[in-house]
């Protein structure tokens, strides 16, 4: 009975969608007005304007780069909100799954870990320093090595990745995403401009280019490390068990 | 200082989301030391949204590009007389934090200290960069970071049921913040554009569709939910109730006022009166919601215990005669509107500073008691008389006794429904607050006039740091109230803009 | 005239501070006393100052902080606002005197007397108020303030009266905002003016509808049946409260209101009008009226409780001054107008009696009280003096309002009026005089008729009121006593 | 009969649109009728992928590539539009961010209160 009442709501929203989504225009034609109206300058003036060949990578730094400052505040809220539900990790009192597991973990993954990782973050920085000419990009780059983090610690337990991971840089190198943007955006702001812009025509405008590659490439790491920290710290909050 | 007050309303954002990134650094070594960088934070971020509100007051609004780019090419924000509940939330937050320094370590271990501060420096960063922006997906990202600090907030205690009320509320508010981004997603596919005045502007060339009825409903939906509106309101409860009593002030006071922030810019600046979507059937439903949530908040409160639960119900209520007042608008004659407009402005206000000091009065009795139920706290009137009058005047001004704050929302939205032509929207807004009144007077006769509960021994005022802020809030109950031109100066513009009426619009009784 | 003074918020502001002061430092039994003494008196005194100017037609006015555009907190004292407020300041002053003996010994009084100011305070502010927003934020303050009073016991019969107090004032109170919300929608201005401000344009049936939530109203507080049930109960209060805010400022509060709202928001002659066009709203208000005078009236017979009878004995009285309001003739106006004043007289004399004998030996009942006439000969005597003014008797006080108020009833041709206020006469005496005879010449059960009076401060009060009831009838025609001043009010309504 | 045609044409050519309807409803669903929390959040993040979805498929342009502009820039419909790319970035982002939180609360839940069954977490209360 409840079941029915809810499958008949579910479907009268799914009527109302259909009917919306009917009146749209045609999927992938290209008169659409969201492919008309603003694209066609991010696509022909982009690569000058925003300083990337990779579009995506000009219109999430520059054209929209506020919108990406929040979305790294959105992840180091997550951590925050995963902080303040679970706490920190803490090897007095803490230790994990895999360390408690009786099971003896094979020397083969050990080894292949063990040789891997290192290729793993030189892939993640790779794709985090490559974001403007390539697909990648900070979030990415700092998602494999976050990733990578959690390889290690899966296989070589998790006080060894708390000991060469302390929280004292942990706890800084969280915040890299913001504060990336910050650095890079305030000094327009310093210099008379706009927050967030990266061109500073006052300052040595011989090198401007070089200047918005820095300030990108400030933003890019600090998200990639930014991203990566926290989701090794998520990791570590969230595989973490009381010791007895 | 023109050319620096250009920069504020993005300022104070990033102050405050900076700030909250920095605060688990610069406390790594002394842990109560992000109380003193919270506070500065915040209290920086008060300057900088004074200096945008002197501004806009001397100037007009201020448009501002980031990264320079002229919209609709770049993100715009957009500081007009609405962003003017971004100096609520400020001051708001320097309160919350300065009555949090004692009071936190009550419910959370030192451990956790700059954790909590981080996340309120991050719920306001993202209630004043919701409230400042001119841009639909910047919009939703701001909604995004305030409800994610929100639902860790609520759960940073170690009581049991708090992590319950924390996943409720993230279910459903995670269901509404998708609904509003597949509304943007359609306005997007159907304009081709993100920034609220360029999309306005292109509705008008395009004409309406279906998608773009579905997409404000879709709208409606998702702040509803935030907003709790009567169908939808089953999260606040709990969660306001079990958070740590500062963080429900945040909540009740402010967080869920994004809702209606976020149905004033949708329907107001984006869909726009006269505009191509005649939006009044949805906004007549909504205000007979609106009345029913009145009631039901008014009638669920009558039967509570616990005194925070009884000032959640009292939030739903409220929320309804807001939403009331909002919703009395007549697509065609956009002054007809214009008082209730006001109503529910004022009140938005009015019931964030009435909210939070009633919440931060109810932590001030249960840090010094431990109890939280009206039958264990008899009587304690005696023992903390400043906690206790305190809570009285926003009591009474919650039900709307002259000359406090809260009768000016109900002279403005009774003279609305009659200036609307629909009486019976009065006529439950009195009967919500003759029921609001009814159990604030159970809660003033627990306190005062009953015999004094034997266990409670010992107890005296409150610590300097909790009364300040609770203080601060009551003269605000009555000063809103008193000198309510005040207020209402600063309201009208916003009323005017939101209907299309000239900023300086001023009918007889505005 | 208006003349711009600050007088006009000094008052209200006087007992406001002294309530402050009370709260603060009130726990000083000697500063406690000093303070509420001294501010009634000041209050007096800057009250009456403004009595020659307002009888030679000055209207003083204080505008006080704009709120609208159209509407502003403000307080214009022009004759009847003036009549009220020297009323109840007066009343205030010999109140406080009683209250002191009679709240010896009693828990809480630090709350007792500082609330206590605040209702004069907000009475005060009732009849200074300006506008109908004014008028109406004050009522709703006075309700307020006047709960913590009526639940001072704090038993579960206070608190219970206290609750059935609230839900009616408060209900009252939302259809007068309502009410106010609708004047100032429909002719864009709350304030009193002479001749009303609506007008005939708005259409015949919203004025009435206007007009009867208006009465709804005020209607709860002047007690008009069906709207009366909370006064009765609220009579567990202490008696300087029943006294001072049951007989006199609450109730009178309800039924200046409704003089208010006849004369200075509607206006006689839109009042006339609109009975030209079929809807004779004043004719249904005078019936109203009627009936609650004689229903109430029957209901004080059947009590035994003493301030219960009081309480019904001042529900029908009330309704006399409704009546006068009613009938739309400046006599009856005057007859109406002038009973305010004689009947919280009157009635406080009696209550005061009746806290007196309570103090004393603690009988509440008249059943039970046997010759206590012999025991207290110069209370009872007071209270004898105040039941032939009850029953309007000459040369008491009452004489002169029965007096107009017939004289008006028959200007407007209303001879069942007449009929009316003949028949409560007898009704009074009938309710009144069998108290003074088993005071008097019934013996008390114990045989005991030594005198023992009660304390001076219980007593003076009551011999000061008395001597005034008698006063007033007597000398009703000299130019400083109320009457005058109601002249000057009935003169502006009526444009003579 | 020919508005049905061009019902179904319009059907066909917005396919992946009313694909994603779909899949926000059966989330939907999911969300509304599981009583297992982790079901809930499951039928959540199938509703937040059906929106990405949606927003990526009206960036799309028939025969478009990736916008990424090498040396010699061909004509403009070469590429598809980067903006929804550039949108669901932020809105994974922020999935996965709410995601994160979601399990830590089903964490501390578990370890409270040994379940996760809607029903049975009421009765706990």
């Amino acid at each position: 009975m409840k079941k029915g009442i809810i499958i008949f709501a579910v479907f009268l929203f799914w009527l109302l969608l259909v009917s919306a989504m009917v009146s749209l225009p045609p999927m992938g034609s290209p008169e659409n007005p969201a492919y008309s109206h603003i694209v066609p300058r991010y696509l022909e003036e982009g690569v000058e304007e925003a300083g990337a060949h990779n579009i995506i990578t000009g219109i999430i730094l520059n054209y929209r780069g506020y919108d990406t400052m929040g979305e790294v505040t959105v992840i180091l809220t997550a951590l925050m909100g995963v902080l303040a539900v679970l706490g920190r990790e803490n090897l007095l009192h803490h230790t994990s799954k895999v360390d408690e597991s009786t099971i003896e973990r094979s020397v083969i993954v050990k080894c292949v870990v063990r040789l891997l990782v290192p290729f793993i973050i030189l892939f993640a920085l790779y794709i985090i320093l490559h974001g403007a000419e390539s697909p990648g990009g900070g979030f990415q780059g700092g998602a494999i090595l976050g990733a990578s983090v959690i390889a290690l610690t899966l296989t070589f337990g998790f006080s060894l990745t708390v000991k060469k991971l302390p929280l004292k840089y942990r706890t800084v190198f969280e915040s890299a995403g913001p504060l990336g943007f910050f650095i890079s955006g305030v000094i327009g702001l310093f210099c008379g401009l706009n927050f967030l812009t990266y061109i500073i025509p006052s300052v040595a405008p011989a090198y401007q280019d070089l200047i918005r590659h820095l300030l990108l490439l400030i933003i890019e790491i600090g998200i990639g490390v930014g991203g990566g920290t926290i989701i090794a710290s998520v990791f570590l909050a969230m595989e973490k068990v009381g010791k007895e | 200082m023109i050319e620096f007050s250009q920069h504020c309303p993005v300022l104070m954002t990033i102050t405050l989301i900076i700030g909250g990134a920095l605060t688990p650094i610069v406390s790594i070594s002394r842990k109560k030391f992000s109380f003193w960088w919270a506070f500065f934070v915040s209290l920086l971020a008060f300057f900088f949204c004074s200096c945008a509100v002197w501004r806009l007051y001397t100037m007009g609004p201020i448009s501002y590009w980031l990264s320079g780019w002229e919209p609709p090419y770049g993100i715009e924000v957009y500081f007009d007389y609405v962003s003017t509940i971004t100096f609520l939330m400020t001051a708001l937050g320097i309160l919350v934090i300065v009555y949090s320094k004692r009071y936190i370590l009550h419910d959370i271990s030192e451990e956790k200290l700059p954790t909590y501060y981080t996340l309120v420096l991050l719920i306001l960063g993202g209630m004043v960069g919701f409230s400042v922006t001119g841009d639909m997906f910047n919009l939703y990202v701001f909604l995004e970071i305030l409800s994610l600090s929100g639902y860790a907030l609520i759960a940073i205690t170690e009581e049991k049921l708090n992590a319950m009320a924390s996943f409720k509320y993230l279910v459903m508010g995670s269901v509404s913040s998708v609904s509003v981004l597949l509304g943007v997603a359609l306005l997007y596919n159907v304009t081709g554009t993100l920034n609220m005045a360029d999309i306005a502007l292109r509705l008008q060339q395009f004409g309406p569709t279906t998608a773009v009825y579905v997409a404000l409903v879709l709208f409606i939906i998702g702040f509803s939910v935030k907003a709790a509106l009567f169908p939808v309101h089953a999260w606040l409860p709990d969660a306001h109730a079990l958070a740590p009593s500062p963080v429900s002030a945040l909540l009740s006071g402010l967080v869920i006022k994004i809702g209606i922030v976020g149905m004033l810019r949708v329907l107001y600046c984006v869909y726009k009166l006269g505009g191509p979507v005649d939006f009044t059937s949805v906004t007549n439903f909504m205000g007979w919601l609106a009345a029913v949530t009145v009631l039901v908040g008014a009638f669920f409160a009558f039967f509570q215990d616990d005194i925070k639960m009884i000032f959640a119900y009292s939030s739903i209520s409220n929320i309804g005669y807001i939403l009331m007042g909002i919703s009395l608008v007549s697509f065609t004659q956009p002054e007809r509107g214009y008082l209730g407009m006001m109503g529910g402005l004022v009140h938005v206000f009015n019931h964030a500073i009435i909210k939070s000091t009633l919440f931060l009065c109810a932590g001030a009795l249960i840090y010094k008691t431990g109890f939280r139920k009206l039958s264990d706290l008899r009587g304690i009137g005696k023992k903390m008389p400043i906690t206790c009058g305190v809570l009285t005047i926003a009591a009474l001004s919650i039900a709307g006794i002259p000359p406090t704050a809260g009768f000016i929302c109900k002279w403005y939205i009774i003279l609305g429904t009659i200036e609307f032509g629909k009486p019976i929207f009065a006529v439950a807004l009195l009967l919500g607050a003759m029921l609001v009144f009814a159990y604030y007077i159970k809660i003033i006769n627990a306190l005062f006039f009953r015999e004094p509960n034997e266990s409670i021994t010992e107890v005296d005022e409150a610590p300097l740091s909790m009364l300040v802020p609770i203080i601060i809030l009551a003269i605000g109950c009555l000063v809103m109230g008193i000198f309510a031109y005040l207020p209402l100066a600063v309201i009208r513009p916003a009323a005017a803009t939101m209907l299309g009426l000239p900023s300086t619009y001023l009918p007889l009784g505005g | 005239m208006e003349v711009y003074s600050i007088r006009p918020l000094l008052a209200p502001m006087i007992s406001i501070v002294c309530a402050i002061l009370i709260f603060w430092r009130g726990d000083n039994t000697f500063l406690r006393r000093s303070l509420s003494i001294s501010a009634s008196i000041i209050k007096w005194i800057v009250v009456f100052s403004m009595l020659p100017g307002s009888l030679a037609g000055k209207i003083y006015v204080t505008q006080l902080v704009p709120f609208t555009p159209g509407i502003s907190i403000l307080l214009r004292v022009d004759a009847l606002g003036m009549f009220f407020g020297m009323v109840s300041s007066t009343l205030w002053v010999i109140t406080t005197i009683y209250a002191i003996g009679y709240m010896e010994g009693e828990h809480a009084r630090k709350r007792f007397f500082a609330f206590f100011a605040l209702c004069v305070s907000t009475t005060v502010g009732i009849a200074f108020a300006g506008n109908m927003f004014t008028l109406f934020v004050f009522y709703e303050m006075l309700t307020v303030c006047t709960y913590p009073l009526v639940i001072h016991e704090e038993t579960p019969e206070a608190m219970k009266a206290g609750r059935k107090y609230l839900v009616y004032t408060l209900t009252g109170g939302s259809f007068i905002l309502f009410a106010t919300a609708l004047t100032f929608s429909l002719s864009g201005t709350v304030s009193f003016s002479q001749p009303g401000i609506l007008s005939i344009n708005s259409g015949v049936g919203i004025l009435a509808v206007l007009f009867a939530m208006f009465m709804l109203g005020f209607g709860v507080k002047s007690a008009i049946m069906p709207l009366h049930g909370w006064l009765p109960s609220a009579m567990v209060a202490p008696t300087p409260v029943s006294s001072l805010l049951h007989a006199v400022a609450v109730v009178k509060a309800g039924v200046f209101g409704i003089t208010r709202v006849t004369y200075n928001i509607f206006g006689v002659s839109l009042l006339k009008e609109m009975a030209s066009k079929g809807i004779n709203v004043a004719y249904i208000l005078m019936w109203a009226a009627m009936i609650t005078i004689i229903c109430g009236s029957l209901m004080a017979l059947m009590q035994d409780n003493l301030k219960k009878r009081l309480a019904y004995s001042t529900i029908s009285q009330l309704s006399y001054i409704v009546l006068g309001v009613s009938l739309l003739t400046p006599d009856g106006a005057a007859g109406g107008i002038v009973h305010i004043v004689n009947q919280a007289f009157m009635k406080i004399t009696m209550f005061f009696v009746a806290g007196a004998i309570y103090k004393k030996t603690h009988k509440k009942n008249i059943s039970e009280m046997h010759g206590i006439g012999h025991k207290m000969p110069i209370t009872m005597a007071t209270f004898t003096v105040a039941s032939l003014g009850m029953m309007g008797l000459p040369p008491t006080a009452g004489f002169i309002s029965k007096w107009y108020l017939c004289l008006g009833a028959l200007d407007a041709g209303q001879i069942i009026a007449v009929v009316v206020l003949l028949i409560s006469s007898f009704l009074n005496a009938a309710y009144f005089l069998p108290i003074v005879y088993r005071a008097y010449f019934v013996k008390p059960p114990d045989g005991d008729v030594t005198t023992d009076e009660a304390h001076w401060t219980l007593l003076l009060p009551c011999v000061i009121c008395s001597l005034y009831v008698i006063a007033l009838g007597l000398f009703a025609d000299l130019p400083f006593v109320p009457l005058a001043l109601v002249r000057e009010a009935v003169k502006q309504f009526f444009v003579l | 009969m020919n508005d049905l045609t061009e019902l179904f044409n319009k059907l066909f050519v917005n396919f992946n649109y009313i694909v994603a309807a779909t899949l926000f409803v059966i989330g939907l669903y999911t969300v509304i009728a599981k009583s297992n929390l982790i079901k809930k959040f499951m039928g959540l993040n199938i509703i937040e992928t059906s929106v990405f979805l949606f927003i990526v498929s009206s960036g799309a342009i028939v025969g478009g590539k990736a916008p990424i502009i090498g040396e010699g820039v061909s004509s403009k419909t070469a590429f598809v539009n980067p903006i929804p790319q550039a949108l669901i970035l932020t809105g994974i982002v922020v999935a996965m961010s709410t995601t994160a939180v979601a399990l830590s609360l089903m964490i501390k839940l578990y370890e409270q209160c040994g379940t996760l069954n809607a029903d049975k977490l009421k009765e706990l209360k």
